[in-house]
C-alpha cells in the first residue's frame, strides 16, 4: 500500500510516519480517522462537493482518492439533497457512507433528507430498515464568514429523534468519536468546529481508537459552578474559567458535552445537584439552542439543587454578522462576567 | 435576431407498445403476472371497503396501474433494490410477502412489521429489497441513485430502481436523483408512473415539458415514454434498459403512461378537478382486462381458470384482512422501539413514567382527514 | 363583486350572508380571512399545491379561485422549494404572498429556502430588502395520520431569527392573527392546528378584525401554576385544569401563546412571577421542543420566585407514531397529573 | 427489445455567436458596455489586492465572464427584477450603482448598504432592481420565477431575472425555478454562466447532459447556449428572449458559455484541479480584448481612448477602496438592526446588556479560510 501512495499527500505520510508525539491539528486528524476507515473497512465511501480531486476546501479529505480511487472517495455534484439521498441509498444497500456537507450552512438543501429520511427510516420502518452514516460538516463561527459560513445549526437537529449529534473539541476526540461515528448503527451527524481546524494542535494516537459515543467529558472538575459547552466554546470556557480561579478563588466544572443527542443527562444532573450553579455557553442565537434545552432539563430535574438562575452565554438572536463578529461570538471575558454573575447570586 | 428552432433540444417522444418479436416472459411466468394483477384489484376493493366502514383509516389504491407494477418487477432480479412510493404494493407481493403481512400493516397491528408506525399503504420489506416508504413525495428517488452508486462501489451487477409519479417530477429529489445517477452512469431506472394527476392537478400543468420523459435529457439519462397500461410493453422496455444498465451504460427513466381509476386516497373528492370525459377512454385500457384477452388468445389461460382464479384471489385477501383485524395493537413499548438501535435511557423513562400512571387512555379521533 | 359568487361556494356565501351569531369552524374563520384580503389589497396572491381548483385539501381555500382568477389564487407544482422561493421573489418585486404548504410535514423540502433565504434577507441586506409573506401549513396530531402528517415542526422555526411563528387555538384567533399576518413586514409563518380545523366552533366577527401580533392571551387567570400551551393544547389544558380545579379547589392560569416568535417573554415572566410554578404543554417531542426554550427563560429570568421544578407534557422523543398516537399526544389525563406533581412538589 | 434512438429526446444545441445582422446597441450604449467591463477587471484586481495584504476578508472575481454581465443587463430594463449569484457586480453598476458603495460593501463599513452584515461581494441595491445576494448556492433562481409571476399577476410586461453558475444546475432550486416558470410560462430569463468549473468540480462531471442548455427541454422552457464571451451575441439574445418572454412566450434558459479565469476565490488554488492547457485557449477568448478590437474596427473608439479610459477607470477604482478603507466599522447597534422591522424587546435587551460590560471586546480572527 505505501508503495501507490502519491508523497505530496500529506496526510498519508502523517498516519505511517508521524511521530505520536508530536501534535496534529484537528483537519489532520479526520483525515487520519478517514484514511483508516477506508483502509480497514471495504465497504466505506467518503464523498462530497470537492472531496476528490482537491482533498476538500479544508483539506480534510487531501490524498484520500489518489490512495483510494474513484469509486470510494467521490466528487458529486453541487447537491446536498443528492449527496445525502445517495447516502441512504448507500447505507440501505450496505455501505458505510461518510458524506461531507462543505459548510454547515449548507445542509439545508438536504434538510429534507435528513430529517425527514434518514433520521426515521429506523423507526418507521419498526427497525426493519435502517441507514447507518456519517454526515460531517464544518460549522461555526469566528473566521470572518459572515452570514453563510459562519452557523452552528446543532439544535435543527438535537430536537430531531432518530439521528445522532457529535461534536468534537479537540484534534484526538475529533478523530476517535470520528471512528465511534462509522461504527454507529444509527447516522451520526459530526460537526466540525472550523475555527478549531488547523490550531491548537493536540496530540492523538495513530493507532483507530475510538472514543464512545454517549459520555461527555469532563474538562475539569469543579464545585462551585458547572458550565456545559461543545466544540470551539471549550477552550473560550477554559481561558474564562483559568482567569477566574486565579483571580476570584473559585472552582468550576467544565463538561464538554461532545455527544449533543442522545444527551448524557446523568453528568449533567450529577454535575449541578453537586455544584448548585448552570452556565451553557453556545454559539448559536440564544432562543431554542442547545442550552435551552440542558437548561429545560436542569430546571425540571434539578432545581431544587439550583442555589442560582441557570444562564446562557450565546450568539445574539439575529442571523449570523460579518463585520461585528467578534462581538457576536461569545469571548471569554463575557463568559467570565457571566460566570461571575451566577456564582455571585 | 431570430434564432432557428434547430439550434434548441426538442421533444420527439414515441409511446412504445408491446413487441410481438420481444423478449417474452414464460407461461408460468405470464400466470403468476396475471394472478397478481388480479390480487392488487381485490386488494383495493377491500382496503377501500374496510376504510369507508372505519376498521382501517386510510387507504391509497393502484386500481388502473397494476401493469406498472407487474410489469417491471418481473423483469428485475429479487436482489435488485427498490425504493418505492405508496403506490407499489405488487412489488412485494411479486417477491413472496404474504398478503397477511400487509395486512397487518394496513392495520397497524402487533404484527405489523413496522409495529403500527406508519399509517396504511407504507410498507417496509428489507429482506424482499423493497425499502420503507416514506410519505414525503419524491424523497425515495435519490436513494435508487445513492443504492446503485453502492452497486458500482461493490462491483456488482445489480441495478437500483425507484418508483414514482408525474407530479414527483417536480419535487427537488428527482432533480438530485437525475444529476447525480446521471453524472455518476448508475445502474439505477426510474420509473416515472404517469397516471395524469397529483391529487387535484392534471399532468399537463405539472410542467411545461410536452413529455415527462423529455427530463432524462437534460441529465443525460437515456428516457423512454411507454404504454404503462400494456404490462408486457412495460416488461419489455424495463427488461432492456435493465441489463443496458447491468451493462454499466447508464441509468435510464421510463415514462410509464397510464391513469389512475381511483380518487387519490380515501379522503379525496375527484369530481372536483378530474377532466370531463378523460376516465372513459382510460377504462377502455384497463391493463386487467386487455391482460386477460391477450392470455385467454394465446391459450395461456381459459375463462374457467380466470373465474375460478378470481374467487380463489378475492377469498386469500379477504382471509388475510380477517386476521389482521383481529389482532391486537403493538404494545406501548413498541411506541420508543426503532428510534435508535438501542433505546436511549431517557427515553425509556419517559415511557415508563407514561406506563406507570396513564395506561388505558385514548384520545377519541375527530375522523378522516385528506392524507 | 356579490353578483359574480358561485352560489355553491361555501365560504362565499359564509362572508356575505352568515350569521355573526352563529359560530363557524376555524377553516372557515381562515377562508373568510383570505377573502376579505384578496378581496380588499390587490397585491395579495395565494397559491399552493392543490388550493385552486380543488380548494385545498382540508377546504381552507374553498372558492377563491372561481372568485379571484387563476393569476391570484394559484395552483403550483409539486415543489414546496419552487413555492416558497416563488412568494420570496413575488414579495421583493411588491406582492403580499400567501402560500400554502399543505401539511407542515412537507415544509421541509422549502426548509432552505425559509430558512436561508426568507428569514435572513432583512438582515443580510441590512434593511435594503425584505420579503413579508405568509406561510399556512396545517400542523400538529391527532388525526390518525402517523409519521408524516402529524408533526409539530413550530421549533425549528422558532429557533431561526428573522421568521414570525404564529399559532392560533380558536378560530376567532385564526382569522385575526392570520389578517396581521398578511399586514405584517416579515415573514410569518402561520401554523394552523388541522385538529382544531372542523371543530369546535366559536364566534368570529364578520367584519376583518386584526389581532395583534406579539401578545400572548390570557385564557384564564389564577394564583397557583401557570400554564403554556398553543394550538391544539389549549383546550387540552383547560379541560385538564377545570376538572383539576373541581376536584383539588386549585387556581390555574392558562396562557395560550399565539405569536410563538418573537416570544412575549413578558408575559410568560409576569405569570411566573405572580404563581411560582411553570408546566409547559407542547405536541412536539420534548426534547428541544418550543417548551424548553420557555423553560431555560424562566429558569434563567424568574428562577427565585420558583417553588417547584418547571415541567414539560409534551411528545415522546420519537417519530410521530400510528397506531398509538393517542398515548403518545398530550392527553388531559397526563397534563393533569403533571399539574398535580408540580403543584403538590 | 431494441429502442430506436429516434424515441427519445436528444440533444441538437449550437452555439450562439454574433449576428452582424441583429439588433446593435448605439454607439453610446457600446462605450458604455466597453467602460462597465474594464471597471469589472479593474474591480477585480484591486480587490485581490486588498484581500492579499488583508485589508479585506476574501473576494470573488468575476474575470473573464464580464461579457455574461454587461451584455445581459444592457439588454434590460432597469425595471426588470435581477435575482444574482456573487458574480454580477456588473448589474448594479451599469444601473447606476457607484463604486464607493461596492467598496463599503467589501469592507463591511459603517457605510455599507447591509451594515456589514455579509462578507465581501453580497450586495443588495434594492432600487436598483438588483436583489441582496445569498451563498447559497442556487437559491436566488426560484426567486426569479417568482418575481415573473408577480409580474404576470400586475399584468406587466417586465421581465425577472437570475444568474447562476455551471454547477447550481444541480441544485434544487434550479429545478424548483424552471418548473415553476415552465409550467406558468413565467417572464423569467435564467442565465446559467458556464464558467467550466464548480469550485474544482469540470462542468463535464457535474451532469451527464452534453450541454447544460439541454435542461430545458425538459420543462418546457426555451434554452439556447450562447458564446459567453461575445458581448454582443449575449446582448442580442437576451434582447430577443427578453422580448419573447414579454409577449407573454414564456420563460428561456440561456447558457452563456465562458471561462473563468481566476481562482474560484480568494481561498481557492485552482493548481489542484485545472485540466492541463484549458486556461491557454480561453485566454485566448477573453472578451474584453475582443470587444476592445471589435470597437477600434468599427471606429467606435480610438487607441488613445482606451488608454486614457483605463487609467481614468483604474483611478476611479483605486479612489472608491480608499475611502472605504478609511470608513470605520458599523456601530454595535447594527448588529440587531434589521432582523425584524422593528427590534424585538429581548433582543434590545440583550444588546445592551453587551454594550454595558464589553465595548471593546474583540477576538483575533484565525485567518483565511476557503469559503
Ligand atoms: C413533499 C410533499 N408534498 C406534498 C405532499 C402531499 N401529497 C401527497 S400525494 C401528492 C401528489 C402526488 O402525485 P404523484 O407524484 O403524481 O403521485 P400519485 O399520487 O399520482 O401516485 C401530494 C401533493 C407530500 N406527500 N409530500
Ligand atoms: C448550497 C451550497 N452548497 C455548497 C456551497 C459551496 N460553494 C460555493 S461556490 C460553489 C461552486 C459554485 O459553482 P457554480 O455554480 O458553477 O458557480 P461559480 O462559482 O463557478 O460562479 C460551491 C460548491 C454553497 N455556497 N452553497
Ligand atoms: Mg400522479
Ligand atoms: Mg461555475
Amino acid at each position: 500500500m505505501n508503495a501507490t501512495m502519491t508523497p505530496s499527500s500529506q496526510m498519508t505520510s502523517s498516519l505511517i510516519e508521524r511521530n505520536p508525539e508530536t501534535p496534529i491539528t484537528m483537519v489532520q486528524a479526520i483525515n487520519e480517522a478517514l484514511f483508516q476507515a477506508l483502509e480497514s473497512n471495504p465497504n466505506v465511501i467518503v464523498f462530497g462537493e470537492d472531496v476528490g480531486i482537491s482533498g476538500g476546501v479544508f483539506r480534510a479529505t487531501e490524498g484520500l482518492q489518489a490512495q483510494f480511487g474513484e469509486a470510494r472517495v467521490i466528487d458529486m455534484p453541487l447537491t446536498e439533497a443528492g449527496i445525502i439521498g445517495s447516502a441512504y441509498g448507500m447505507a440501505v444497500a450496505g455501505m458505510t457512507p461518510v458524506a461531507e456537507i462543505q459548510f454547515a450552512d449548507y445542509i439545508f438543501p438536504a434538510f429534507d433528507q435528513i430529517v425527514s429520511e434518514v433520521a426515521k427510516l429506523r423507526y418507521r420502518s419498526g427497525g426493519d430498515c435502517a441507514c447507518p452514516m456519517v454526515i460531517r460538516t464544518p460549522y461555526g463561527g469566528g473566521i470572518r464568514g459572515g452570514t453563510y459560513h459562519s452557523q452552528s445549526p446543532e439544535a435543527y437537529f438535537t430536537q430531531t429523534p432518530g439521528i445522532k449529534v457529535v461534536i468534537p473539541s479537540t484534534p484526538a476526540d475529533a478523530k476517535g468519536l470520528l471512528l465511534s461515528a462509522l461504527q454507529s448503527p444509527d447516522p451520526v451527524l459530526f460537526m466540525e468546529p472550523k475555527r478549531l481546524y488547523r490550531s491548537p494542535k493536540g496530540l492523538v494516537p495513530v493507532d483507530p481508537t475510538p472514543i464512545p459515543l454517549g459520555p461527555a467529558r469532563l474538562v475539569q472538575a469543579g464545585k462551585d459552578l458547572s458550565v456545559f459547552c461543545y466544540g470551539a466554546m471549550v477552550d473560550i470556557c477554559q481561558a474564562a474559567a483559568t482567569k477566574l480561579q486565579e483571580s476570584d478563588g473559585v472552582s468550576i466544572e467544565i463538561i464538554d458535552l461532545r455527544t449533543l443527542s442522545p444527551i448524557d443527562e446523568a453528568s449533567i444532573l450529577a454535575s449541578v445537584r453537586k455544584t448548585g450553579r448552570a452556565l451553557m455557553v453556545y454559539e448559536a442565537p440564544k432562543t431554542g439552542g442547545y442550552g435551552s434545552e440542558i437548561s429545560a432539563i436542569i430546571a425540571e430535574k434539578a432545581v431544587e439543587y439550583l442555589k442560582a438562575p441557570i444562564k446562557r452565554v450565546a450568539g445574539l438572536d439575529t442571523p449570523y454578522p460579518y463585520s461585528l463578529e467578534s462581538v457576536y461570538m461569545p469571548h471569554p471575558v463575557r463568559v467570565m462576567r457571566a460566570m461571575q454573575e451566577v456564582l455571585g447570586f | 435576431m431570430t434564432v432557428s428552432a434547430s439550434s434548441q433540444t426538442q421533444s420527439t417522444q414515441a409511446l412504445i407498445g408491446f413487441d410481438p418479436q420481444g423478449e417474452m416472459p414464460s407461461n408460468e411466468v405470464l400466470l403468476k403476472m396475471y394472478t397478481l394483477m388480479l390480487t392488487l384489484r381485490f386488494w383495493d376493493e377491500r382496503s377501500l371497503k374496510l376504510q369507508r366502514s372505519g376498521r382501517i383509516s386510510f387507504c391509497v389504491t393502484t386500481k388502473g396501474e397494476e401493469a406498472t407494477q407487474v410489469g417491471t418487477v418481473a423483469a428485475l432480479r429479487a436482489t435488485d433494490w427498490v425504493f418505492p412510493a405508496y403506490r407499489q404494493p405488487g412489488i412485494p407481493l411479486w417477491r413472496g410477502a404474504n398478503l397477511e403481512s400487509l395486512a397487518h400493516q394496513i392495520f397497524g397491528s402487533a404484527k405489523d412489521v413496522s409495529l403500527g408506525h406508519q399509517m396504511p399503504n407504507h410498507y417496509s420489506f428489507h429482506h424482499l429489497y423493497y425499502a420503507s416508504v416514506s410519505s414525503v413525495i419524491g424523497t425515495q428517488i435519490v436513494h435508487a441513485s445513492g443504492a446503485a452508486l453502492a452497486a458500482q462501489a461493490k462491483g456488482t451487477d445489480d441495478v437500483a430502481v425507484t418508483y414514482f409519479g408525474d407530479g414527483s417530477t417536480s419535487a427537488n429529489d428527482f432533480h438530485s436523483a437525475l444529476t447525480v445517477a446521471g453524472a455518476k452512469k448508475a445502474p439505477a431506472l426510474f420509473f416515472c408512473v404517469n397516471n395524469h394527476y397529483a391529487i387535484s392537478l392534471h399532468v399537463s400543468q405539472q410542467t411545461g415539458a410536452k413529455y415527462l420523459a423529455d427530463k432524462g435529457v437534460g441529465y443525460g439519462v437515456k428516457a423512454l415514454r411507454v404504454d404503462g397500461n400494456d404490462v408486457l410493453a412495460v416488461y419489455q422496455t424495463t427488461l432492456a434498459m435493465a441489463e443496458r444498465a447491468r451493462r454499466g451504460e447508464g441509468p435510464a427513466l421510463l415514462e410509464l403512461v397510464t391513469y389512475r381509476l381511483n380518487p387519490h386516497s380515501s379522503s379525496d373528492d375527484d369530481a372536483r378537478y378530474r377532466l370531463k370525459g378523460e376516465m372513459d377512454g382510460w377504462i377502455d385500457k384497463d391493463p386487467i382486462p386487455r391482460f386477460e384477452a391477450f392470455l385467454l388468445e394465446k391459450g395461456v389461460l381459459s375463462l374457467p381458470q380466470v373465474d375460478a382464479l378470481k374467487i380463489q384471489v378475492e377469498a386469500d385477501v379477504l382471509e388475510a384482512t380477517k386476521i389482521a383485524q383481529e389482532t391486537p395493537l403493538p404494545d406501548w413499548q413498541t411506541l420508543i422501539e426503532g428510534v435508535y438501535a438501542e433505546i436511549p435511557a431517557t427515553l425509556q423513562a419517559d415511557l415508563d413514567d407514561l406506563l406507570a400512571h396513564e395506561q388505558g387512555l385514548s384520545l377519541p379521533h375527530p375522523g378522516a382527514f385528506p392524507l
